[in-house]
């Protein structure tokens, strides 16, 4: 078996890098652990999880999808090709991992995505299983866990009590990316350290239910009292996928932006005529969960939520979608058990 | 007011040191301290700046900057000529920060110029804010005063504050607090000849006439002044002016302080009402 | 017409050794365009580098244009307009006066000010006052060299 | 009685009485301290104060759901009470829409009008402690070449994603069309590209020039950790050091961009 | 989709010289929406705006750039021609290429370059105009006169005598103002009072004027040609229908030692009383402070002896409400009170007397009958002391500016004492003799060589009276080099002149500006002085400035005539630039009503069908804004546009100034 020594995670990325890959990793910037290109010298961040996601690189926040160059009266389109560099991302966590194929599946349901399956083909992920959790991680409350090496093309496991990794390929690129990394992976033999210990905080499958029954519960007004609508949450997410486009143009030329957006802000659903149908945030919070926990489940049987907390993690304001599952929970036990009296 | 730096200056040790008595009878009346400047020096009064400008700045400078550094934060001049010159220095300083370091290099004392000056009007009128009115029994009861103020205790822009330099009233409420009666009369800011008295005595008994003849006309029974050097002009010129035959009847010239003192009941002689050229002590009824 | 882009694209191009400042002047109709005005028909010369754009009163003047200027690779942007109390308006330019103060500083703290943001008051009488304004400008910048590409609000390529 | 007992007995109150039909205040949640909505008195123990409370809790008062419940009580530190003053003196709350339960890290001063409130902030909190350390930094990067400044703000500014946390956790963010949301035209471009993130973060900080209380709440909510504070900082200085100017001290206070004196600072003009 | 056309003027060889206008016409021919270009000698001649005319009707422009001189110049021009052919003329602009362009550079690439940048961002623009038609507000053809001093009258007289309705309003119970109380008028020595009553007693009868006397303005609502001005008409307690002032009552009033105020408290009056024999009305009023009845409730003399019954005890004031197209303000000045001069007597000296004073002495309906007797003793004075630039022209008491009348009248006031007391002495002290105007220097000449008035070029320093009542007057004589010192028996001082109190207090109620001194602001100092910046105010006398009876007289007709241009037109045409609120994205936080110069935005209520408030906006009232703009760029939320620059315009105007080659990005984040 492939291992690693915890202190060569940095010449890791060195080797992959000097193998032409764009390596991203999580990196301390300031107070906050960013997934970020990684440089020389730059420390890669182990324990907690970065404030972005995986998603970042392969649908990213802003994205060209169309050019247009003007001749004479009338504008000529460009041919503008995806980009697809080359890519590992380094490191990150298995919920980080699995949310990829939430991705694959929403960007190639009924059309196939060229932007993001260029990136994504060119896409080495390697996950980080955990042996440590804070107050929000949930994943196994929706179905993951802290080992789980879903999505991921190879998986780094810590052993000997965190003095080194056990180097897992899964996948092709996966095997690739072993190739690359050559002397600094080590041929040896380590058992896993056990991985962190996550409480389950509700039955995903009891929520689903709840929702699909509960659109027009009153109770929405009080789970998204709170909420100020923002879109951290969502860009945070690493499955919300909801994009805007807008065109930007000189005198040459115009582009055609695909841009995050979020059903959080007021200005997602806002009609020409003036009319919002979803006019409070009351409605557009529902519609973030609904979304993870019933719709998407609906349409291709899959949970759009990893449990990686970030929503509850960095909402100032202490939404997230762990917190509203908790209280439908809560809420179907009571009524269960008001039932069973 | 507990207590209040005090420069007395060359005069308060003799030709006025009337002032020097009535200030410090009448501070410890109200239980003010009066702290001295120690290591005081010259304020550099009139001859200083016909000597020199940076002296003339330096001179004050010093005392301030000492008072400063000896903790003081209000420095009594009762001299209006110290007066003019410590807060004139502490003026043009607060414009002119060069001149400020200069000062500093100059006398080796740096001086952050926060020391703020007061005059003896200014200290007499909040004595008698702070209380000391309440002490005044009043034996001048009705007693006619001329207010004289001459130049340095009603101009200069910026010096004197809070009073019409044209038309000074600051020190009618203290007069009327003694239960005298202030009389309008036309010279109260008339050049006296001031630093003069010696070099030209025959300006000074004119000017001094002047005035004395027009507060007799105005039916004033004393003159009341702040200034020492007013004071000894008005007090020790009315033989010399009797001399020219534009001569009054005798007419005492008071230290506002000194009017206090009486009306506060304080021994005449303990505030130097004695030691006048012209009979002072007829005013509570005696002679010397 | 080829002879003149050509020449445009020569001019545009913002390399030291060919650097031709671009200033964007925002002016107020009443006292800054007639000034400049006044320096047509004096005739007085001065630097081609200023595109203005009239705008009723400096009152007028949005922070945003000034932000999209620079956005659109402006090396500099002045504004100017009326003398205090000189307002067509009465009080517009007072209003931008303020407005361009805390603005202003705001850039410079986010490293747009220096020889990048002029401020000028020009009345419809100082046409000579004009023209020097834009050639001591025009001066300032070619020694500033390009904004780009450290221009922070400019669109990066 | 504690600081937190006296603001729940008061809360508790309120929502009693029917002076307010909600009360905003801060509960704590895995070790965070989080807004809470309190409709019930009964809800008004899990209410907690202490020098964590970062969340300016003025700014829920734009919300429609909030606003249905007027009048509110809302626990409001120094800058907080500040925010609400701003938002009565910019007719977006009537003087009678809230009660505010003012408190400071080691005071609590009771169940106050807006009135009460601003004798309150003149008297104790005319001149409020600044911050020392964003002070120092502010000066850091002013001392800067303008290429570096230029450089730093790139380098922040590039992490920006244009979630708009910074806009949502602040009082003074109540237009319900935000510019950034003008597309007619277009002024800031919706990219998270320099020249949108640029135009959008500076746009903002000079939006709250003489109205920005420097609560903190839009830096506390930014998950890109950009240092917005130096900008609201940068801007306040200015305002307070060329036009005497400090937000939320007034019931009837004139909009600092807006207003203008004949000696305001002409030395920036050619 | 726009189609926009360009046309570019040589100007002779002026453009031409320096653009190489067909390649700029070239250039243009490419731009985006434009469809038709082309160059032309002079585009302002006949044949020229023929050529815009034809181009429009034929290529169905939507749009017109002339790219020529400055919009100063011809833009009316080309805009009429547009309307011509049918197009709106705020669909045409122009670029700038002469001024800008053309006459400031010589290097003919860099020109060209440039005036296609500017011809192209005026192409943008105006893709973006909309037509805009004239605001028309409807005129109310009356104009309300404020102040009955002789500007007051004079502009009244002459806008009733043009057919337009006036109300005139004053403050006291007579008009007259200060001219009433003259003696004798310089340089003419003409009496004053001659001729300015058969004025007064035209308003009083003229049938176009409504005369509000004791009364004053409340409050100011409305704009041009539409104000509305409350006015408080302070109760007189003497029904003027009834009086016939006859004089009864004030000739049986008990309380008859009131100083009079039009005497310069000189003589004295009753407490029910008229200004003066010349009043006008000719009608008492009652000094509600002074009178016994209304003070202590017992007397009511004057209701027994009225025979009309004219006496109404129970008169309050009272509201009314005047509807009027424009304001003229003639609220004259007042003198400033010289007892803030500590050095001259603090005016507790009673012979010491300012020139009203005088002028009260020296009139035969004066309360000496035109003896001149000093005041303390009634003696006549033998010598005479006029200072000059009393509170004039001095920092230290806050007036730097001359007050302009006092060379002249102090000249009189000379003049006519030495006719007046033979071999009485009169000194005049003075810091320069300003005697510009017609027969002015003559006059000041003939008090000194004539009637031997001693002028003193220097300050007096002190007044103070002696003990046996002669006056010291001590001065300088800064000619000769030596210290002055008069024993006079009377003092007169020409006081300042300094605007009414309470002028500020209206310049207020309607936005009208005033300077640092107080007086009035006028819109153009040189070409529009008697209009302020408030379209529909005017001003008229002193209130504006010092000034002289012809001066005020010619500025009263000026500003007559500025309303009656104004009343020429049953509606008013206003320039269609104005700011305009998007009620959907107001926020309400007020800062454009704050900032608006002109107090045009207001609160506006939206409500439902049933009447419920739903939001409060900002609204423009169309009447009153100008144009400026300010509110759009105070506005956070781009909820405020202004006509003719919209965001939209200014926005492409910019964009077109990016270097051509200036892309766009290329790669996405991150």
């Amino acid at each position: 078996m492939k291992l690693l020594r915890a202190d060569r995670l940095a010449d890791l990325a060195a080797a992959l890098a000097a193998q032409g890959y764009r390596v991203i990793a999580p990196i301390r910037q300031g107070r906050i652990v960013r997934l970020a290109e990684w440089r020389p010298g730059a420390a890669i961040e182990t324990s907690g999880i970065s404030a972005n996601s995986v998603k970042d690189f392969l649908f990213p926040r802003s994205e060209i999808i169309d050019r247009y160059s003007l001749n004479g009266g009338d504008f000529v389109q460009q041919e503008v090709s995806p980009e697809a560099i080359k890519t590992v991302v380094l490191a990150v966590r298995p919920c980080d991992a699995e949310s990829v194929s939430v991705l694959d599946t929403v960007f190639n349901w009924d059309s196939n995505d060229v932007f993001y399956n260029a990136r994504r083909e060119a896409c080495t992920v390697v996950s980080l299983a955990c042996v440590r959790a804070d107050e929000h991680c949930f994943c196994t409350s929706v179905g993951g866990s802290p080992e789980s090496a879903e999505g991921a093309d190879a998986v780094l496991r810590v052993a000997g009590g965190g003095d080194k990794f056990i180097f897992e390929p899964l996948t092709p690129k996966g095997h690739a990316l072993a190739e690359a990394a050559g002397g600094v992976l080590a041929e040896g033999v380590a058992a896993a350290d056990p991985v962190a210990e996550i409480p389950r905080r509700f039955d995903v499958k009891t929520v689903t239910e709840w929702l699909n029954k509960n659109f027009d519960s009153p109770l929405w007004q009080e789970f998204a009292a709170a909420c100020l609508g923002c879109g951290a949450c969502a860009y945070a997410c690493p499955s919300c996928h909801c994009f805007d486009m807008q065109d930007e143009s000189t005198r040459k030329e115009s582009v055609r932006y695909r841009n995050w957006d979020t059903c959080g802000l007021a200005l997602f659903t806002l009609h020409t005529s003036g009319h919002n149908p979803r006019s409070t945030q009351t409605a557009r919070w529902r519609q973030r969960v609904m979304h993870k926990l019933s719709y998407i489940p609906q349409r291709f049987n899959l949970t759009a939520c990893m449990g990686c907390g970030r929503c509850s993690r960095l909402c100032p304001n202490g939404l997230g979608i762990s917190e509203t599952c908790e209280k439908i929970a809560q809420l179907c036990k009571a009524n269960h058990e008001g039932r069973a009296r | 007011m507990k207590s209040i730096g005090y420069y007395p200056g060359c005069a308060l040790a003799c030709s006025g040191i009337e002032l020097d008595l009535s200030i410090r009878a009448l501070s410890r009346l109200a239980g003010v301290e009066l702290r001295e400047v120690e290591d005081w020096n010259c304020c550099g009064a009139s001859s200083a700046h016909s000597t020199g400008h940076e002296l003339a700045v330096a001179l004050p400078y010093r005392v301030l900057a000492l008072a400063e550094a000896q903790g003081q934060t209000e420095l009594l001049a009762p001299c209006a000529s110290c007066f003019s010159r410590l807060k004139g220095t502490l003026v043009r300083l607060r414009r002119n920060p060069e001149m400020l370091e200069k000062m500093a290099g100059l006398t080796g004392r740096p001086c952050r110029n926060s020391v703020s000056v007061v005059n003896v009007l200014e200290y007499l009128s909040r004595l008698l804010k702070d209380g000391l009115a309440d002490k005044l029994a009043a034996p001048l009861k009705g007693v006619k005063v001329a207010a004289y103020y001459g130049c340095l205790l009603s101009r200069g822009e910026g010096i004197i504050e809070g009073d019409d330099p044209e038309n000074p009233t600051g020190m009618e409420a203290a007069i009327r607090a003694a239960g005298c009666e202030v009389v309008p009369w036309n010279f109260a800011t008339e050049c006296c000849g001031g630093a003069f008295s010696l070099a030209k005595t025959e300006a000074v008994v004119d000017l001094s006439a002047a005035i004395l003849g027009d507060a007799e006309k105005a039916g004033a029974q004393m003159i009341v002044t702040g200034c020492p050097m007013c004071h000894s002009n008005l007090d020790m010129r009315q033989r010399a002016v009797n001399a020219v035959g534009r001569g009054t009847r005798p007419m005492p010239i008071l230290y506002l302080s000194e009017l206090l003192g009486l009306a506060a009941g304080i021994d005449p002689k303990t505030i130097g009402l004695d030691r006048h050229f012209t009979d002072a002590m007829c005013v509570v009824g005696r002679s010397v | 017409m080829e002879k003149i882009e050509v020449q445009t694209e020569v001019k545009t191009e913002n390399t030291r050794e060919a650097f031709d400042p671009r200033l964007v002047a925002f002016v107020c109709n009443w006292c800054t365009y007639a000034g400049a005005d006044l320096a047509g028909t004096s005739r007085l010369q001065y630097a081609p580098n200023v595109r203005i754009i009239k705008l009723p009163c400096t009152g007028r003047i949005d922070p945003l244009l000034v932000l999209k200027a620079f956005e659109g690779g402006a090396d500099a942007v002045l504004i100017s307009g009326c003398h205090p109390g000189d307002c067509h308006y009465t009080s517009g330019n007072y209003h931008a006066r303020r407005r361009w103060s805390v603005f202003g500083k705001l850039l410079a703290f986010a490293g747009i000010g220096g020889h990048r943001l002029y401020f000028s008051w020009v009345s419809a009488a100082e046409g000579q006052k004009f023209a020097d304004l834009i050639n001591s400008i025009t001066k300032e910048v070619l020694a500033a060299g390009p904004f780009d590409p450290i221009n922070p609000a400019r669109r990066r390529i | 009685m504690s600081i937190v007992d006296a603001i729940r007995a008061d809360a508790a109150g309120l929502l009693q009485t029917g002076r307010a039909k909600l009360v905003l205040g801060y509960r704590s949640r895995r070790g965070q301290r989080v807004p809470i909505l309190l409709t019930d008195a009964a809800g008004a123990d899990q209410l907690v104060y202490d020098a964590e409370c970062r969340q300016n809790l003025a700014a829920y008062l734009r919300k429609p759901e909030v606003r249905q419940h007027f009048p509110v009580g809302v626990v409001a530190a120094p800058p907080v009470m500040r925010s609400l003053v701003m938002l009565s003196a910019e007719s977006q709350i009537a003087a009678d829409a809230v009660t505010v339960l003012a408190v400071s890290e080691n005071e609590y001063h009771g169940a106050l009008d807006l009135a009460a409130t601003v004798q309150l902030l003149r008297e104790k909190y005319a001149n409020l402690a600044p911050n020392e350390e964003l002070l120092r930094k502010v000066r850091e990067v002013a001392a800067m070449s303008e290429e570096e400044r230029a450089a730093f703000w790139t380098e922040q500014f590039s992490k920006c994603t244009r979630c708009y946390a910074c806009r949502a956790a602040c009082p003074g963010c109540y237009c319900q069309w935000c510019v950034a949301k003008r597309n007619v035209p277009q002024w800031i471009s919706t990219a998270d590209l320099a020249h949108g993130t640029f135009a959008w973060n500076i746009t903002r900080a000079f939006h709250h020039a003489g109205r920005c209380t420097l609560c903190g709440a839009c830096e506390a909510a930014c998950p890109q950790g950009l240092p917005l504070m130096l900008l609201n900082a940068c801007v306040a200085e200015c305002v307070e050091k060329e036009f005497g100017h400090k937000t939320g001290y007034d019931l009837a206070e004139k909009p600092l961009i807006g207003s203008w004196r004949p000696d305001d600072d002409d030395g920036f003009v050619r | 989709m726009a189609r926009v056309g360009v046309f570019i003027c040589h100007c002779g060889e002026n453009i031409a010289r320096t653009v190489d206008v067909a390649a700029a016409a070239a250039a243009a021919a490419k731009f985006p929406g434009v469809v038709y270009s082309v160059d032309y000698k002079y585009m302002c001649s006949d044949p020229g705006q023929q050529l815009v005319r034809k181009a429009i009707a034929d290529h169905k422009l939507t749009g017109v750039v002339v790219a020529a001189c400055s919009p100063r110049m011809h833009e009316t021009t080309f805009r009429r021609a547009a309307a011509a052919a049918g197009l709106n003329p705020y669909l045409l602009e122009m670029a700038n290429v002469r001024e800008h362009c053309a006459w400031v550079h010589s290097d003919r690439a860099a020109a060209t370059a440039k005036a296609i940048d500017l011809i192209r961002a005026m192409v943008e623009k105006v893709k973006r105009n909309r037509a805009l038609h004239p605001i028309s507000v409807p005129v109310e053809p009356t104009a309300v006169v404020i102040g009955g001093g002789i500007a007051g009258i004079q502009a009244a007289l002459d806008i009733a005598t043009g057919g337009k309705k006036v109300v005139l309003i004053e403050k006291s119970p007579s008009i007259g103002g200060h001219m009433a109380r003259l003696s004798e008028t310089f340089p003419t020595l003409d009496c004053s009072q001659c001729i300015l009553t058969p004025r007064m007693v035209e308003v009083a009868n003229h049938p176009n004027i409504t005369l509000m006397t004791y009364s004053e303005v409340e409050a100011v609502a409305g704009f041009v040609g539409n104000f509305e001005v409350t006015v408080r008409r302070k109760a007189r307690y003497v029904d003027l229908a009834k009086c016939t002032g006859c004089g009864e009552c004030w000739s049986k009033c008990p309380n008859k030692k009131i100083p009079s105020e039009f005497d310069a408290r000189l003589g004295n009056r009753t407490a029910i009383y008229r200004v003066s024999p010349q009043a006008v009305p000719n009608q008492p009023v009652i000094d509600a402070q002074r009178c016994l009845m209304l003070t202590k409730g017992r007397c009511g003399v004057c209701a027994k002896v009225c025979p009309r019954e004219a006496i109404n005890f129970k008169d309050a004031d009272e509201l009314v409400k005047v509807k009027a197209g424009a304001i003229v303000l003639a609220t004259g000045f007042e003198l400033w009170d010289h007892s803030a001069y500590g050095e001259y007597g603090a005016g507790r000296i009673a012979d010491v007397i300012d020139g009203f004073a005088f002028e009260r002495l020296a009139s035969a309906s004066g309360p000496t009958s035109g003896e001149i007797r000093r005041p303390s003793d009634g003696a006549t004075p033998k010598t005479v002391v006029f200072v000059q630039c009393c509170g004039s022209r001095d920092e230290k008491a806050g007036r730097k500016y001359c007050s302009k009348i006092c060379c002249m009248y102090t000249a009189k006031h000379a003049m006519l004492y030495a006719h007046k007391v033979h071999g009485g002495r009169a000194v005049v002290f003075y810091m320069d003799v300003r005697a510009a105007g017609k027969g002015y220097d003559e006059f000041v000449r003939r008090a000194v060589e004539k009637d031997g008035a001693e002028y003193i070029r220097g300050r007096v320093s002190k007044i103070y009276r002696r003990s046996d009542g002669k006056i010291i007057v001590r001065g300088a004589d800064t000619l000769a080099g030596t210290p002055v010192t008069i024993e006079a028996d009377l003092v007169v001082l020409a006081d300042a002149i300094v605007p009414r109190t309470d002028a500020q207090k209206l310049a207020r109620m309607l936005g009208v500006a005033y300077d640092a001194d107080g007086f009035f602001s006028e819109a153009h100092p040189k070409l529009r002085p008697v209009e302020t910046a408030v379209a529909g105010v005017y001003l008229a006398g002193v209130c504006q400035g010092p000034k002289d009876i012809p001066e005020s007289v010619a500025q009263a007709s000026a500003a007559a005539a500025k309303v009656l241009g104004l009343f020429a037109r049953p509606k008013l045409e206003r320039e269609p630039v104005i700011a305009r609120v998007n009620r959907t994205t107001c926020a309400h936080c007020r800062a454009c009503i704050n900032a608006c110069p002109y107090k045009a935005i207001e609160d506006f209520n939206i409500v439902d069908r049933s009447g419920k408030l739903l939001r409060v906006v900002a609204n423009v009232n169309e009447g009153l804004c100008q144009g400026c703009g300010t509110c759009v760029s105070v506005c956070r939320s781009k909820s405020m546009d202004l006509d003719g620059f919209t965001d939209e315009q200014v926005y492409l105007q910019i964009a077109t100034l990016e270097p051509e080659e200036s892309p766009l990005p290329a790669r996405s984040s991150p």
